[in-house]
């Protein structure tokens, strides 16, 4: 094993020799500078091995020979190791990324990038606190010089900046080192004792004034405007490893000093850094720069860690785990990101679009955007939860609080970003694809990648990566190359595959899930098979979401449960995402599904800090104030993901402007998910009390005029998927009353919208979907006559609103007949009234699809359209066939779980001997209905067919105008504003209040942003300002507090 | 001789800070840097006087000497950029 | 103005801060554990008379040897920095000649103050000063020459391999700490010799040499740089 | 007397702070940061500072055995000497750098640097 | 109730009385109607001749098999409403077809005809049409709120759904019936009655300048024959419905006739006295008055 000195010793020796070369034998300097990077990294990476497979001992390393603390010593133990290796490997991939740039400025620059890691590596290992002074003055220094790699002629003066800033700071530092010696005796990390500072008079503010000069180099609010001016100006190459190096080092020391000043200032820590991480997160938000975007998510992201490191007292066996996976997790995705930014000549974050067309590297950009984010499988997502289990373990509500709301800007503007990649139109400059920047980045993916199959291992909950439906869909990503049908084949055949080998373990209630994702997704993969050509990014978005799906169902315990839901939720995502203007509902479904996600961590963290019982029983156990916070906020958390009103602005459009087959999925699928939860949820809790209100029956109104409100916005619209769209709001409030009626038939009645609103939901968003296809709009007043067309896909939609509408003798009717009954039995009379109301309005926007697409007059431009693609319609018929046996044997499904309600809900169920089904209040023979309907309609058809047999067809004109054509044929479909009455009447009951809401809460967001951000007003002296305002304002907190 | 040196010390931190607000407010520049290095030059006696030799040398040489002439060298590249 | 008294007002705010360090501060008594142990062994252990310079180069070797690398890193910076952009070459620029006196007086007096630099640090260990104030003086040295002729070329190489040299020798007798004694930048490689003489506290003088080379070379190259710049 | 070098060092600190974020001229900025470095470096010294104590240099008149009780505390002097070293690294560099802004713009007023922000 | 073949014959014969009761009670009101107004008004069997002779006509000319689903979709609504529920307690010959489903099935069957109109009227793809279409649709959904609303507080009161359980309910003695044991729901039910007959003040749907070009200028011959059954059947279904709920049902063919014809006559009342809504005015009347009463019968029950 080589000593830890030699890392320090080499970059000093290698510095030095750089001095020897000829300004012109720049090739072998630049040789010698990776040679040493290369050797600093090996000598860490030795240790990181000899630690996690040997189990070595931490060495200490004493220098001249003499014992600490009357010389200076460094300690390699397994964190320094790891940072040291991630610092080093950081710095020889910049150095890869910076070839030109070093080849061009010579050696001096070349040192001094090897003055800079190896500074980082001193601030890690040292022991000592006035060495560690030496080694943050080198940093700054070499920061400075670097800055001078830039292209940017605005460098030099963010470098002065730096100067003068570090010039107030290292005064700071250096007083406070004096007087903690002064107070201790000593310099030396190891013997310094919290007691010394309290024991000795000043000694406290001589920590205090150490501690906040370490901190102030965390760039913490307000005093960091230096370092944003840094990040973008610098050379990408530099800012990366500015962020990822020297947060990592810097973390580390403030981690000493923390030990050092004891308990009592953890709370300084943590308040610093919450505030920095909600302040540069709102900051952020209205940048439009990406490299002060990243700035500021670099800040943020420090300040979040820094927040950790304040949290060590609860945290304890998890603390290095939760640190390191968000350092790891940020040091893998601010590298990765500032080096892509290097790639992309645009510095308008909508200029990233032209990162499109080079597979990789978007893949790497999605990645990287995952890892800052913390979603699963990345090492942020296992800290996340391991963070608020324990804060919500130790009843720090609050912070977890800010936490997660500064998360959730964090991602707002951070997904903003990736949909505009995605989808904003390609700028016309390709990105230069320097081969020794790819490699860097390629490097950055793989180590991103790496770090979540590390910390999956490392987990106590098991590693995300083991998931069979996880690598299934994964997978998808290597085999994206095959064309489209292949891999729909693949996919269709894996998870029928999947539901075959797995069905015997579900129980009714979950077979009902499992059938729907499982057999139900493919299904509606058939209509994938229209797609042509590659199809790139759909596959793996798409069995993403599958496989979130599956685990969800799957999962029994609160981690995997979440982890489930954040694979659903980010793989949805990526698939409304691909719909041709869907980029603003993307951004808004997953901040939605975010922050409703966030929801069901704090709840789940609650929960499970009360027992470690699997996730049903934990929820049955609890008791109290808790268990109404839980319900609370789990409710709220699935609820939106039902888009239930109030929390359903995301869903119109993001289901509106998903592709054909994709809007299927979403709806009659996905918001399946949050009904699940749901149905967990009050199995398992029943019915809970928040401050003496019942939650669940603020469910049940939220419910109805979820199902009111949804339908009423369905009726006004002229978009035929919004208009589907609005309807899932409304039936999903259905379900969601159902559940609230906390009776057993509210239960079936639920179960059976799950069932029902799959089939009619999907078979309608295909046919909207394909008619949209072929007339190239959605708008419906635009289309009109298509019957005799595409007479398949009006059987569909026939079919389809009968079927919505509850009209017998579809299944449609048996919803509502065991909603009728389940409300009978229940306490609350209000709220049904809604629902009553919603019913007949329902069958209203209903008729307005048929009506507006498929009967009237048609259009001249629409003469020639053809009947949807085959591949579009096969679902659609299996759909109303399915319909049909559904219609008359129910019980196929709901008998089962009918009796598996029994052991939840022992009273009111159903009978279901014979043909007749009886509920305790009356009696639904669902074949017989259907074939009384038919005896009685086909006779009538059969007569006025045959009567009829030998009359000649006439065209549509022949009926009203006389067999002339009407000047402007269009004009005579009356289908705009078509339901004008309903909107004089009740149009005010959908002002979009709901949206308006949302919106200011956004532009409050905003606009604080803006303001906030001109506090950084360039000039070094308002920054050097802001430092000592810091420093005051901290010191007054903390002395008054 | 402890009467002396205070005396003396006081002398000095007076002297110093009297210099001090030249450097920062006085209107010639090449007198602000000079009265910079006064101060230095001052702190080295001052260490001196705080039994610290070696440092008041470093001082002396760094601190004010070098320090000094490093300003007017760089003073002397900008001629009028004084005056801003 | 609003700036003034913003500045005033957060400096009040730093100056409570520094009124309560300063109101609580007592000098100790007596030496901390830490002294104690310098006075107590350096004669004995290092053989330095000068115990500032026993802590300098070897007790606190490690930030000698950053602080090296400072000076070097500014040096390298300053040279980075300048040499951005710089168009004309030296010949192009106007020359202002050095008067006679000064020119004379550098040629004679510049080879003087250089010895006197090298005294300075070999002497380190023994009395006040040391390898940073002999540096510096070499340095000053060289600024007189540079004064005496602004055109006269500093050979840029053969300052960068002194520079680069002395450093390198300075992490190798380090890194013969390791090997040899007990550990990094451990001047016992050396006997430690008769307490007071000049070849004595094993590799300090060495040591401070190179440290004083280095210095003076890296503040010379700094000066050179300086002086290669044009009038803005 | 230590008391008072503190004194004086914290005020020279104060001053020198002042003047930094005052002044719109660079180069008196500088200035001003090395005014607050000597004052920086005066408080150290007078941490270590030991009331009728000598200097920590071993000689005739300070023999190794009676050191520990005749010297003053040579620890902060040997930090003192590399603040100083890395003081004046610093104000080279800052020097340097003032020269390249003022190159560029042709003026030392820092409010007229301020490209970056926000 | 179990199903038995015998239902069939026995539920024919119901449709058969309904039919020529329907016929006749549609002659008899518009006789009514024009004496009141002093006209002589058409001979009491002239419904039948008009039956007759349009069943009796051919047309040589189709507009497809879409066009048929309008008048099959209404007569198979009426058809169905009417024999879904039992028209004579107490007898299980008239009991009909009510073994296949309760209240809510016939609640919900009122919506067939109502869809299968709609649509073969917008297959005539005539622009009027589209508005008939948009405002009888409008009109009949806030219409049939209250009706729903008086079900469910009498299925509520008599914890029931069963259509014969809440007319056994109702015997022994007229103040046994709904209508003063929960006059509430009978008050907002007896309003909405008024919005699904298709008089005034709700008729605006069929306003005249629709009628000569709107829907029924197409469905000629067989169309309109099988719409004007329909017309016969549907609203004495509806108002069976309301007589089984509210008015005690009917023991024997007598009563039920009187029954019935009494309960339209209120609407014949109302609209021969009350101007015509529009019909967003028409919403706004059922949700302020006939709502809030619908509500409140619940809230009490």
């Amino acid at each position: 094993m080589v000593s830890a000195i030699v890392i320090i010793a080499a970059a000093l020796a290698a510095e030095f020799m750089l001095g020897l070369f000829n300004e012109r034998w720049r090739a072998a300097a630049y040789g010698v500078t990776l040679f040493a990077l290369g050797f600093m990294a090996f000598i860490s990476a030795e240790w990181v091995w000899a630690f996690a497979v040997y189990d070595a001992q931490p060495a200490e390393i004493f220098t001249a020979g003499v014992q600490p603390p009357f010389a200076i010593n460094l300690r390699m133990g397994f964190p320094e190791a790891a940072l040291t290796l991630l610092i080093n490997l950081t710095g020889l991939f910049s150095a890869l990324y910076l070839r030109r740039a070093l080849l061009e400025k010579g050696r001096a620059a070349m040192a001094v990038l090897l003055v800079f890691v190896m500074a980082q590596n001193g601030i890690v290992l040292t022991r000592d606190i006035f060495n560690l002074f030496v080694f943050f003055e080198l940093a700054v220094i070499a920061t400075g010089g670097l800055m001078l790699l830039s292209e940017d002629e605005r460098a030099v003066a963010a470098g002065f900046k730096y100067l003068i800033v570090s010039q107030v700071i290292s005064a700071f530092l250096l007083i406070g080192i004096i007087f903690s010696y002064h107070a201790t005796g000593v310099l030396n990390f190891d013997l310094m004792r919290p007691e010394h500072f309290a024991a000795a008079q000043g000694g406290a503010i001589a920590f205090f004034l150490m501690f906040i000069a370490v901190v102030a180099e965390l760039k913490p609010f307000p005093a960091n405007g230096w370092a944003l001016d840094i990040y973008e100006s610098a050379h990408p190459a530099f800012a990366g490893l500015f962020s990822v190096a020297s947060a990592a080092a810097t973390l580390y020391a403030v981690d000493k000093l923390l030990v050092l000043g004891g308990p009592a200032w953890l709370p300084v820590a943590t308040g610093i850094g919450v505030v920095t991480f909600i302040a540069a997160n709102l900051l952020a938000l209205p940048q439009r720069n990406d490299r002060r975007l990243l700035g500021y998510s670099s800040v943020a992201q420090i300040g979040l860690i820094l927040a950790v490191l304040g949290q060590r007292d609860i945290l304890g066996d998890h603390y290095f785990f939760v640190a390191g996976g968000l350092i790891a997790a940020h040091a893998a995705a601010k590298a990765g990101l500032y080096w892509l930014s290097g790639l992309v000549a645009s510095r308008d974050i909508i200029g990233w679009s032209t990162l499109r067309g080079h597979p990789v590297l978007i893949f790497a950009f999605v990645s990287f955007i995952a890892l800052l984010t913390g979603l699963p499988p990345f090492p942020g997502f296992y800290a996340k939860w391991e963070l608020a289990v324990a804060l919500a373990g130790s009843g720090r509500y609050i912070l977890l609080a800010l936490i997660l709301i500064g998360a959730l800007i964090e991602a707002g503007y951070l997904f903003r970003w990736l949909g505009y990649a995605l989808k904003r139109d390609k700028p016309s400059e390709e990105i230069s694809c320097d081969p020794s920047a790819v490699t860097a980045i390629i490097a950055a993916l793989a180590a991103g990648w790496a770090f979540a199959y590390l910390w999956g291992d490392l987990s106590a909950h098991g590693n995300i990566l083991h998931a069979v439906p996880l690598l299934f869909a994964l997978s998808f990503l290597l085999l994206d190359w095959l064309p489209a049908w292949v891999k729909n084949t693949v996919a269709i055949v894996g998870m029928v595959g999947y539901f075959i080998l797995n069905y015997t373990d579900y129980d009714p209630l979950r077979l009902i899930f499992a059938v729907i994702i499982l057999i139900g997704g493919p299904v509606i993969l058939l209509a994938s098979y229209d797609a042509h050509g590659r199809r790139i990014g759909f596959y793996p978005s798409a069995m993403l979401m599958y496989a979130g799906l599956t685990q969800l169902i799957g999962a029994t315990d609160f981690f995997s449960f979440f982890v489930a839901w954040e694979l659903l939720t980010v793989g949805s995502y990526f698939l409304i995402l691909r719909g041709k203007h869907s980029e603003p509902h993307a951004l808004s479904y997953i901040i939605f599904s975010l922050g409703g996600a966030f929801l069901i961590l704090t709840g789940f963290a609650l929960a499970a800090t009360v027992s470690p019982l699997p996730m049903f029983e934990a929820l049955q156990h609890l008791t109290g104030e808790t268990a109404g916070w839980v319900f609370l906020l789990l409710a709220v958390g699935f609820m939106t993901k039902t888009a239930a009103i109030g929390l359903h602005i995301w869903l119109p459009g993001a289901h509106a402007e998903a592709e054909t087959d994709v809007s299927p999925m979403v709806s009659g699928i996905l918001l399946k998910a949050g009904l699940y939860g749901l149905m967990v949820l009050m199995l398992a809790m029943g019915k809970q009390r928040f401050y003496g209100i019942d939650i669940v029956h603020v469910m049940l109104w939220v419910g109805a005029l979820s199902a009111l409100l949804g339908n009423l916005m369905a009726i006004f619209e002229e978009d035929a998927k919004r208009l589907l769209a609005y309807s899932s709001i409304g039936q999903m409030g259905y379900a969601l009353f159902g559940l609230a009626l906390m009776n057993h038939l509210g239960w079936v009645m639920a179960l059976m919208f799950v069932i029902n609103h799959y089939i009619y939901k999907s078979m309608l968003f295909l046919s909207a979907g394909g008619v949209a296809k072929r007339t190239g709009t959605r708008l419906m007043y635009k289309m009109g006559g298509l019957i005799t067309l595409m007479p398949l896909s009006f059987i569909a939609v026939l079919i389809g609103i009968i079927a919505v509408s509850g009209v017998p003798p579809l299944s449609g009717f048996g919803g509502r007949w065991i909603f009728y009954n389940a409300i009978l039995s229940a306490e609350h009379r209000l709220p049904m009234v809604i629902t009553f109301f919603s019913g007949p309005i329902a069958f209203l926007y209903l008729f307005r699809l048929i009506h507006t697409v498929f009967l009237g007059q048609l259009k001249d431009e629409n003469r020639r359209i053809k009947e949807a693609p085959f591949w579009v319609i096969l679902p659609q018929m299996l759909y109303v066939g399915l319909l049909m046996a559904f219609a008359i044997v129910p019980g196929l499904a709901l008998r089962r779980v009918d009796t598996y309600l029994n052991q939840f809900f022992p009273e009111g169920g159903l009978n279901w001997e014979g043909i007749t089904i009886t509920s305790q209040f009356g009696y639904w023979s669902p074949v017989s209905i259907m074939i009384i309907v038919c005896a009685i309609f086909g006779s009538l058809f059969a007569w006025l067919m045959f009567i009829n047999r030998r009359a000649q067809k006439v065209k549509q004109f022949n009926i009203v105008f006389a067999a002339e054509r009407p000047y402007r044929p269009e004009t005579t479909h009356f289908a705009w504003n078509f339901f004008a009455p309903y909107r004089k009447a009740l149009g005010f009951l959908v002002q979009p209040f709901v949206t308006r809401f949302w919106e200011t809460i956004a532009d409050i967001l905003h606009t604080a942003g803006d303001i906030g951000r001109r506090l950084y007003t360039g000039n070094p002296q308002t920054y050097a300002l802001h430092f000592l305002a810091f420093v005051v304002i901290v010191y007054f907190f903390w002395t008054g507090g | 001789m402890s009467v002396l040196f205070l005396a003396l010390t006081v002398l000095l931190a007076v002297a110093m800070i009297g210099a001090a607000f030249v450097a920062i407010l006085g209107k010639s520049m090449p007198i602000a840097i000079l009265a910079a290095g006064l101060v230095s030059l001052l702190a080295s006696v001052l260490f001196l006087l705080l039994a610290s030799p070696d440092v008041a040398m470093t001082e002396a040489a760094i601190g004010s000497g070098l320090t000094t002439f490093l300003f007017f060298f760089i003073l002397g590249r900008m001629r009028g950029g004084e005056h801003d | 103005m609003i700036r003034k008294f913003a500045a005033l007002l957060i400096l009040a705010g730093i100056a409570a801060l520094f009124m309560e360090l300063l109101f609580t501060y007592q000098p100790d008594p007596e030496l901390n554990t830490t002294a104690r142990y310098y006075a107590d062994r350096t004669a004995a252990d290092i053989g330095a008379a000068n115990i500032v310079t026993a802590i300098v180069v070897t007790y606190r070797g490690l930030d000698t040897l950053g602080e090296v690398t400072v000076l070097f890193l500014a040096a390298a910076i300053v040279g980075l920095v300048l040499a951005q952009g710089r168009r004309k070459t030296a010949k192009e620029r106007a020359v202002t000649p050095a008067g006679e006196l000064l020119a004379t007086g550098s040629l004679f007096l510049a080879p003087l103050i250089m010895l006197l630099g090298v005294y300075v640090f070999v002497n380190g260990h023994l009395t006040p000063g040391g390898g940073f104030q002999g540096g510096a003086i070499i340095a000053s040295g060289m600024l007189l020459m540079l004064l005496a002729d602004p055109l006269k070329h500093f050979s840029h190489r053969l300052i960068a391999m002194v520079e680069a040299l002395s450093g390198m020798i300075y992490v190798a007798i380090g890194l013969l700490g390791i090997a040899l004694a007990g550990g990094f930048l451990d001047s016992h490689i050396l006997p430690n010799g008769e307490l007071g003489a000049l070849f004595s506290a094993g590799a300090i003088p060495l040591i401070y040499a190179l440290i004083g080379l280095k210095v003076g070379a890296e503040f010379s190259a700094i000066l050179a740089d300086l002086s290669g710049t044009e009038e803005l | 007397m230590a008391h008072l070098a503190m004194a004086t060092g914290f005020i020279l600190i104060l001053i020198g702070f002042y003047g930094a974020l005052t002044n719109r001229n660079i180069l008196r900025m500088i200035v001003a940061f090395t005014v607050a470095d000597s004052g920086v470096n005066l408080v150290l010294v007078a941490v270590g500072y030991m009331r009728g104590r000598t200097a920590p240099i071993l000689d005739n008149t300070v023999p190794a055995a009676e050191a520990a009780a005749r010297i003053i505390d040579p620890v902060p002097q040997a930090l003192v000497l590399t603040a100083i070293v890395i003081g004046v690294g610093v104000t080279a560099l800052m020097l340097a750098y003032s020269y390249k802004l003022y190159e560029k713009k042709r003026t030392l007023d820092i409010t007229k640097h301020t490209e970056l922000k926000w | 109730m179990q199903f038995d073949w015998m239902k069939i014959p026995y539920a024919l014969l119901t449709l058969f009385i309904v039919i020529n009761f329907g016929y006749l009670l549609n002659s008899f009101i518009a006789k009514i109607a024009a004496r009141v107004g002093r006209r002589r008004g058409i001979p009491i069997w002239q419904t039948y001749i008009d039956v007759a002779k349009n069943y009796g006509l051919r047309t040589s000319i189709t507009h497809g098999v879409m066009f048929y689903l309008g008048p099959v979709f209404r007569l198979s609504g009426g058809v169905g409403l009417l024999l879904f529920v039992p028209s004579i307690y107490g007898s299980s010959m008239f009991s009909n077809l009510s073994f296949a489903g309760d209240l809510i099935l016939a609640l919900y069957f009122v919506f067939f005809g109502t869809l299968g109109m709609a649509l073969g009227a917008a297959e005539s793809g005539h622009p009027y049409s589209a508005i008939g279409i948009t405002r009888g649709l409008s009109q009949v959904t806030a219409a049939e709120l209250p009706f729903a609303l008086a079900i469910f507080s009498v299925a509520l009161q008599y914890q029931t759904l069963s259509v014969t359980d809440i007319v056994a309910a109702q015997q022994g003695g007229i103040l046994h019936w709904t209508l003063f044991t929960n006059p509430l729901a009978v008050v907002a039910a007896m309003l909405s009655f008024l919005g699904s007959m298709m008089r005034p003040p709700f008729d605006v749907v069929l306003a005249p300048q629709e009628i000569p070009i709107g829907p029924p200028t197409e469905y000629h011959s067989s169309y309109l024959a099988l719409m004007q059954t329909n017309r016969a059947i549907f609203p004495i279904a509806k108002i069976v419905i309301y007589m089984n709920l509210f008015f005690g049902g009917a023991t024997d063919w007598p009563t039920f006739f009187l029954k019935v014809f009494l309960i339209y006559m209120w609407s014949v009342f109302v609209g021969v006295s009350f101007p015509r809504f529009r019909v967003d005015q028409s919403i706004r009347w059922f949700l302020i008055w006939a709502v809030p009463i619908g509500v409140l019968s619940i809230v009490l029950v």
